[in-house]
């Protein structure tokens, strides 16, 4: 169980500002709209700090270009402390006591899920940025929740892609168990399936999330003999997860599939024990070089003296897609809003994407390439750009998959 | 308060053959005695002779590994200390139990209800049940004065005499006092066994008691059993007991220290 | 000389219950002191007091001239005051030689010095059980080892509380025995009694105490002779 | 098949050596001090940060400087430990046992927010140890060689310890303070500091572990909860106290994870609790444990409980009242607040119905609220039934739950009882978390809402405020209720109430299974509040929550529970609003509190009313 950091909002995270927003409302002029953004600040700090950095540097490019309807944007960052419960505490608090015109956030499937179903009850808005589950625009969907990141779904798809093209027949499983792990392992096997009919699975761990049992997991993965091996942790069961299957020789000879693992915010933390070749979807942050995400890494590092992180991507995505929908409403009522939200097209550090009207997932993508160790660094190499409106299902079968219409 | 008449012939409690080892020690070896209506019997002998051990049996605290304990013909041995309780047997210990959350009339309401099965009724007020017949009982104890004082407050021996109150509260036929005036003055011991023989005699319970004080066994004491070793030493009137050669080798010794003037 | 032992208006509580109202008595050394009075009169109290034990409210404790009140416990142990408490409290899990063992203190000016070796001529038992844990032995011999346990730290002064409470009348008797050998090492002894014949047996003096008052001081001769005390404070 | 059971074997092994040093030292702590340490695993989790910084200080790379460093932050983590004991527990070492235990929660709260404010919220991997980099063929797989010089430290660790305490004078001291702290101090012994360099000593073993740990996981701000978690398991599987008995149950439990990963993956957590619960109802005292000898020194005397005097009673109505009216005035998120207060105090008032009048202390209270709302979540989410028979199907659950785990708690006392609750309300946990197919897991349950009538804000409150006022005021009733009695003479003294016919386990057995439905009452209604349902609401944070409220409010009077929810979710929610450190302040807030208020808030103010003098009437 994690520790109890409930309301633990005013630490790490939101807490100054919240503290601070009377005096802002009143500096800015009372018409500022009010984002209520939640999200696992103090469980995942890896991601979310940058995240922070990233939203925020949005909002005062976007403030400094004169707000939205002519207001400034002001944000009130609150941490769920990666447990579902506190974030639809949350949530109920800033609709309730900040008065906040609409939510965003979310890292954690579940908590995503969670916020997703307080909104429609509470006919809000939701912007979710991070949580990856399929299920939050698809047989969980609503009306008032849209998605940014590809969902397990599309990054399985893309990994799949890859995986397919592999020698290996025999595969083991290792996910955390909660909704992010469920649902990337079973599109994982679906689709690799689909495309190899030959493949088994032959091992399948489930660590609960944070307490993964690294040395006895690599041995069972091990004892079942695979020719490859998809790997879904991520964070600290990642790094304990490596260390071990790196001293145990779990790698050597195999292939592996990881999600997520090529995102800085989890090679930085792997350090020297990076290891080469796992074909992972992530984040290229040096080697991109697009006129959009020059700009955006500029004035990243200009603003925080640091390179950006994914997380900071999704921030800043996230920050700029809520912006363009205010602008095309044209007001902050939220029906208004669903309705600019849908089929909405716009800028990203990734070039341009769009809120798909079917099943309000974007259509942002994801970098695939092979992991690799520079300079003692974990790096991703070989790496293209999976565009997210390729890798998603046709629309026939969305609409089976999102019953909300 | 109704009592079955003192009756000389047929014992209210009669032990045989009562045995009982923990881990290879025979704590009790083989104990028969009776006790009668209305009579005082003191169960004496040194430190690890096996009183404790007794009593426990009787009071269903301990399970006998052997022998047979009746009841006014009723075999209790190896019930339970409620099941023996419900049957009539009224219990004090050595170091005073009573319930120091309540007042003095409330520890003695808490036996009346439990004897009038009232136990199990979640909502009504524990308060109004009982109550005068709490109070005849403390009366009876001479603690009436003192029926609303917390039990965590009392003197030792006023705490002494609550608990005697509590174990006539099921108007018992047999009272089980465990060193009834340890760590009482001398005085206080005199006036809590007077008490004791007192209602003895007037309801004819009969009274099994230990106690290391000789002036007490042998003031108030009808009938004296002594244990040595789990064995039964001696068993006689007091005058004859405090005569015992042997009785005096193991426990009492040469008088000059310890009472028995 | 003056007293090994000096208690001036000590005053001590039990939460709101005033237990001692200004006790007060003088102690020689090599003396024995029967603190006399009933359950619940101060006896004890009197003790945890000296021993640090119990916070003293007001009042002064003097041993060897020496103020000891509101110490520590184990300060008051350091400067030559062992006590051996009512309820014996003996380390049931330890051994007889580990139970000495934690009693033990270095040698001590103007002390009898005792090893176990010498314990165990005093108390012939012992010898017979070193091994045996405390737990195992019966209450008689329970009381010899607490006794044994303290001397291990070579007392000047021996609080003895109630030494024969509980016990058979021979262990008593035993117990008699064994402090007046104590007595006769030069030991001053400390002890509360409500058992007059026990302490008239072993005791020089004795000091009466009633509801926190001491009533009586005198020599256990001049308590013998004085009916009016006896019947007023101790007797049957 | 036969080599990977080997290596199996050989990873629990690994993994019981860091938990054995942790539940050593807890269960060295507990034995001398009677302190249940909450605070050990913050302890542990100091010791892998200090290491990180004093490993990469001294240089990762020598042998000097790993070792150096790892020793260095033991002996920093024993010093750190002397000084918990000396600022705080010396001054409560009289308090009843679960104040105690209150306290060291107060010290995790601060130590996380300062591990947070030293080291930050990354994840701290370290290096690998120099010497032990690489691994060694085993059953034709490779094994780290780490692992194996983990292995070897559980009993060399074992050993050192049995020679400590068998063989030289500290230790001989040590357990005779284990028995008896105020005769060992009045044979001439500092027991200040031998209570002190005991405690550190703990402190040591524990930093120890965690630095230990460096080289196989990263150093994380998780680390402290969920390894005291796990080493309650171990210690009262061992048996409280038990040295040998913690590396007994340590080696059991890494095996059972080891193999639980090979057999069943997805049911680990469940396991552990189950072997848990399994070992506390077949021997209560632990493998190696006995029961607790001899007489607790000086038990505590219970005050009186009276009922409620005029005065009180008209604040009690007057309070009523006034939420009643609420509504009329109060903002929406003010309501929320109270809705929320509302449902906390009916779940504070059933945790102390069993622990002030019955003496049972729960730690594992969480479990019926928390199964409370499952009950009502599941009713909706497979029966599709509406708000009213779910909230109905909520005690239902909770009070099942009560009446099958309290039928094995009743049978222990004290720790050992609240140890098994925590040991049932873990199973609960886990179960909800881990049967993903019935409960969602992590997921939890969406989607609980109210009936229409009662999805306005003040319709909720209205309805939160009946049944909460209601079921509060049924519990005071039964309080003094004969069965009430009963349960407070089984409490007071076992012994005597046996001894008068009462059937003191029946009594508390139903005191628990009341406790269980009352709980879930309020679970039902927090999950038709919030409208989801997760395992969180069975977990070992939420019951502490209640404790908090609980003790703070003050164990022995009828009001405690009432004015503790209010002041313990106030003070947690204001703390928040005031401080960055909120978790800091909370912790200091709950460690002054337990020092200056040891009968709790209205305990405190019952004791200051009495002294103001007898006219000042009773309670």
């Amino acid at each position: 169980m994690t520790i109890d950091r409930r309301r633990f909002l005013a630490a790490a995270s939101g807490g100054a500002v919240a503290l601070a927003a009377p005096s802002l409302v009143r500096a800015q002029g009372a018409g500022a709209i009010r984002i209520g953004e939640i999200n696992s600040y103090t469980a995942q700090p890896a991601f979310l700090k940058p995240y922070r950095q990233g939203w925020e540097l949005a909002q005062a490019q976007v403030n400094a270009a004169g707000g939205v309807l002519g207001r400034k944007i002001e944000t009130i960052f609150r941490d769920d402390a990666g447990k579902p419960e506190d974030a639809v505490r949350h949530a109920g608090d800033l609709i309730n006591a900040e008065k906040v015109d609409l939510l965003s956030g979310g890292y954690l499937s579940n908590v995503g899920l969670a916020i997703a179903d307080f909104a429609a009850q509470n006919k809000r808005l939701y912007a979710a940025s991070e949580p990856l589950s399929d299920a939050l625009v698809w047989s969980k969907g609503n009306r008032y929740t849209f998605r940014l990141r590809p969902s397990t779904y599309m990054q399985a798809a893309m990994l799949v892609e890859e995986a397919a093209r592999l020698k290996a027949r025999k595969w083991a499983l290792v996910a955390p168990n909660y909704e992010y792990g469920q649902s990337a392992v079973k599109w994982f096997k679906e689709l690799l399936k689909k495309a190899r009919p030959d493949v088994e699975f032959v091992a399948e761990q489930y660590p609960a999330l944070g307490r993964i049992d690294a040395g006895a997991t690599v041995q069972a993965l091990e004892a079942a003999k695979p020719d490859a091996i998809f790997n879904v942790t991520f964070s600290a069961d990642l790094t304990n997860f490596v260390r071990q299957g790196n001293t145990r020789g779990l790698f050597e000879g195999r292939d592996v599939v990881s999600m997520l693992t090529g995102e800085p915010e989890y090679l930085d933390a792997l350090g020297t024990e990076t290891p080469e070749g796992w074909i992972v979807t992530g984040y290229p942050h040096a080697d991109l070089a697009t006129p959009e995400h020059v700009r955006f890494r500029d004035a990243y590092q200009a603003r925080y003296n640091d390179y950006p992180r994914l997380g900071s991507v999704v921030g800043f995505d996230t920050m700029n897609s809520i912006a363009a929908a205010l602008a095309k409403a044209g007001t902050t009522d939220n029906e208004a809003l669903v309705a600019a939200m849908e089929g909405l097209t716009f800028p990203s550090a990734f070039g341009s994407a769009e809120y798909r009207a079917i099943d309000h997932q974007a259509t942002l993508g994801a970098f695939v390439g092979r992991t690799a160790l520079k300079d003692g660094k974990g790096v991703l190499v070989d790496w293209r750009y999976a565009d997210g409106a390729k890798y998603l299902p046709s629309d026939d079968v969305v609409k089976t998959l999102r019953p909300a219409g | 308060m109704s009592a079955p008449a003192p009756s000389a012939a047929a014992p209210v409690l009669a032990v045989r053959d009562l045995a009982k080892s923990f881990g290879g020690v025979h704590a009790v070896q083989g104990v028969s005695f009776t006790v009668e209506a209305g009579r005082m019997v003191a169960l004496i002998g040194p430190n690890g002779a096996g009183k404790t051990t007794c009593f426990n049996m009787l009071g269903g605290q301990l399970r006998p590994d052997r022998g047979e304990i009746a009841l006014k013909g009723r075999s209790i041995a190896g019930l339970r200390p409620r099941e023996i309780w419900r049957l009539g047997v009224g219990r004090t210990f050595q170091i005073t139990a009573t319930f120091s959350s309540m007042t003095v009339r409330e520890n003695v309401q808490m036996a009346l209800i439990s004897d009038a099965g009232g136990i199990w009724s979640p909502f009504r007020a524990a308060r109004a049940q009982h109550a005068a017949a709490a109070e005849a009982l403390l009366a009876q104890v001479g603690m009436l004065e003192q029926a609303e004082r917390a039990c965590g407050v009392l003197a030792y021996g006023d705490l002494k005499r609550v608990e005697l109150a509590v174990a006539l509260a099921n108007r018992p036929g047999l009272l089980l006092m465990d060193e009834p005036t340890a760590g009482m003055a001398p005085r206080e011991r005199v006036a809590l066994m007077a008490l004791t023989a007192r209602i003895a005699s007037e309801t004819g319970i009969a009274v099994l008691f230990t106690e290391h004080d000789m002036d007490v066994v042998f003031a108030h004491a009808d009938r004296v059993i002594v244990l040595d070793r789990g064995r039964l030493l001696a068993e006689g009137p007091a005058e004859a007991i405090r005569q015992d050669p042997q009785v005096r080798a193991v426990y009492l010794g040469s008088g000059t220290v310890s009472g028995g003037h | 000389m003056s007293a090994l032992l000096a208690i001036a208006g000590l005053d001590a509580y039990y939460g709101r219950a005033h237990i001692l109202q200004g006790v007060g008595f003088d102690m020689g050394r090599g003396e024995v002191l029967a603190l006399m009075g009933r359950n619940g009169a101060g006896k004890s109290t009197t003790m945890k007091a000296v021993m640090g034990l119990v916070p003293p409210a007001g009042g002064t404790i003097r041993f060897d001239g020496q103020r000891i009140e509101g110490r520590e416990p184990f300060a008051i142990a350091r400067l030559g005051i062992g006590y051996v408490p009512e309820e014996r409290r003996i380390f049931s899990e330890l051994t007889v030689m580990e139970n000495l063992a934690v009693g033990r203190r270095p040698p001590r000016e103007g002390a009898p010095h005792w090893t176990p070796d010498r314990l165990f001529a005093l108390f012939p038992n012992l010898g017979r059980m070193r091994d045996r844990p405390g737990g195992a032995m019966s209450g008689g011999e329970q009381q010899m080892l607490t006794i044994a346990r303290t001397l291990m730290g070579n007392p000047r002064l021996l609080l003895l509380d109630e030494p024969s409470e509980g016990l058979a009348p021979v262990i008593v008797e035993a117990m008699a025995a064994t402090i007046l050998r104590l007595k006769e090492e030069g030991m001053s002894i400390l002890l509360s009694e409500q058992n007059l014949h026990f302490a008239g047996n072993v005791a020089d003096r004795a000091a009466i105490i009633e509801k926190g008052v001491i009533r009586f001081t005198g020599t256990m001769d001049a308590l013998k002779a004085n009916e009016a005390v006896r019947t007023q404070y101790l007797s049957v | 098949m036969l080599d990977l059971i080997l290596t199996q074997t050989l990873n629990g092994l690994a993994s019981a050596s860091s938990l054995f040093l942790v539940a050593s030292g807890l269960s060295i702590i507990f034995g001398v001090t009677r302190i249940v340490n909450f605070a050990h695993g913050s302890l542990y989790m100091l010791g892998a940060y200090l290491g990180w910084t004093l490993v990469a200080w001294l240089g990762p790379a020598s042998p000097l400087g790993f070792w150096g460093g790892v020793v260095l932050a033991a002996l920093l983590v024993a010093g750190i430990g002397a000084l918990i004991e000396i600022a705080i527990l010396r001054r409560i070492y009289p308090a009843p046992e679960l104040f105690q235990l209150l306290a060291t929660f107060g010290v995790v709260l601060m130590i996380q927010d300062i591990a947070l404010a030293v080291w930050g919220p990354e994840d701290k991997l370290g290096p690998r140890a120099p010497g032990f980099r690489s691994f060694v063929i085993l059953f034709d797989s490779r094994f780290p060689s780490y692992e194996l010089l983990l292995i070897a430290i559980g009993p060399a660790v074992l050993a050192l310890l049995w020679f400590l305490f068998r063989k030289t004078r500290w230790g001989t001291l040590v357990r005779a303070a284990t028995q008896d702290r105020e005769m060992v101090g009045a044979l001439g012994v500092n027991q200040r500091l031998l209570f002190t360099s005991v405690f550190a000593f703990g402190a040591g073993l524990a930093g120890l572990g965690g630095a230990l740990q460096l080289p196989r996981e990263a150093a994380t701000l998780h680390m402290d909860l969920s390894m005291i978690a796990e080493v309650f398991v171990v210690v009262v599987v061992g048996g409280l106290g038990s040295v040998a008995g913690a590396y007994l149950a340590a080696v059991l439990i890494g095996v059972l994870h080891a193999f639980g990963i090979l057999i069943f993956p997805k049911i680990t957590l469940v396991l552990v609790f189950l072997v848990m619960a399994v070992v506390l109802v077949v021997k209560p005292y632990g493998l190696l444990g006995r029961r607790p000898a001899g007489q607790p020194r000086a038990t505590a005397v219970e005050p009186l409980l009276r009922p409620a005097d005029r005065a009180t009673k008209r604040a009690g109505l007057l309070a009523l009242l006034l939420l009643a009216a609420l509504p009329l005035a109060a903002p929406d998120s003010l309501l929320l607040i109270l809705t929320e207060l509302l449902i906390f105090t009916l779940f504070a008032a059933s945790l102390h119905f069993m622990m002030g009048p019955g003496g049972l202390a729960s730690f594992g209270h969480a479990a019926y609220f928390g199964l409370g709302a499952y009950g009502a979540a599941l009713a909706v989410k497979w029966l599709g039934a509406p708000m009213e028979p779910a909230l109905l199907f909520a005690p239902f659950l909770a009070g099942i739950a009560g009446v099958v785990f309290g039928w094995f708690c009743v049978r222990l006392s004290g720790v050992y009882l609240a140890m098994l609750t925590l040991a049932f309300a873990q199973i609960a946990w886990a179960t909800a978390f881990q049967w993903v197919e019935l409960t969602g897991g992590d997921n939890g349950i969406l989607g609980v809402w109210p009936s229409a009538w009662a999805v306005s804000k003040t319709a909720f409150y209205y309805l939160a405020l009946a049944i909460c006022a209601a079921c509060v005021l049924l519990l005071r009733v039964m309080i003094f209720s004969p069965l009430g009695y009963g349960l407070r003479a089984a409490r007071d003294n076992a012994l005597r109430a046996e001894a008068i016919g009462i059937d003191t386990m029946r009594v508390q057995w139903a005191a628990f299974a009341i406790a269980a439905l009352a709980a879930g009452v309020a679970g039902g209604l927090f999950a038709f509040f919030k409208g989801s349902v997760f395992p969180t609401y069975l977990a070992i944070p939420r019951s502490v929550d209640a404790l908090l409220m609980v003790l703070l409010g003050g164990v022995q009077t009828v009001s405690g529970p009432i004015v503790g929810a209010f002041a313990y979710a106030g003070l947690s929610e204001q703390l928040a609003k005031l401080t960055l450190y909120w978790r800091f302040a909370l912790g200091l807030a709950i460690v002054l509190l337990v020092m200056l208020f040891p009968r709790g808030l209205v305990g405190g103010f019952l004791a200051w009313r009495e002294r103001l003098g007898p006219g000042a009437g009773a309670r």
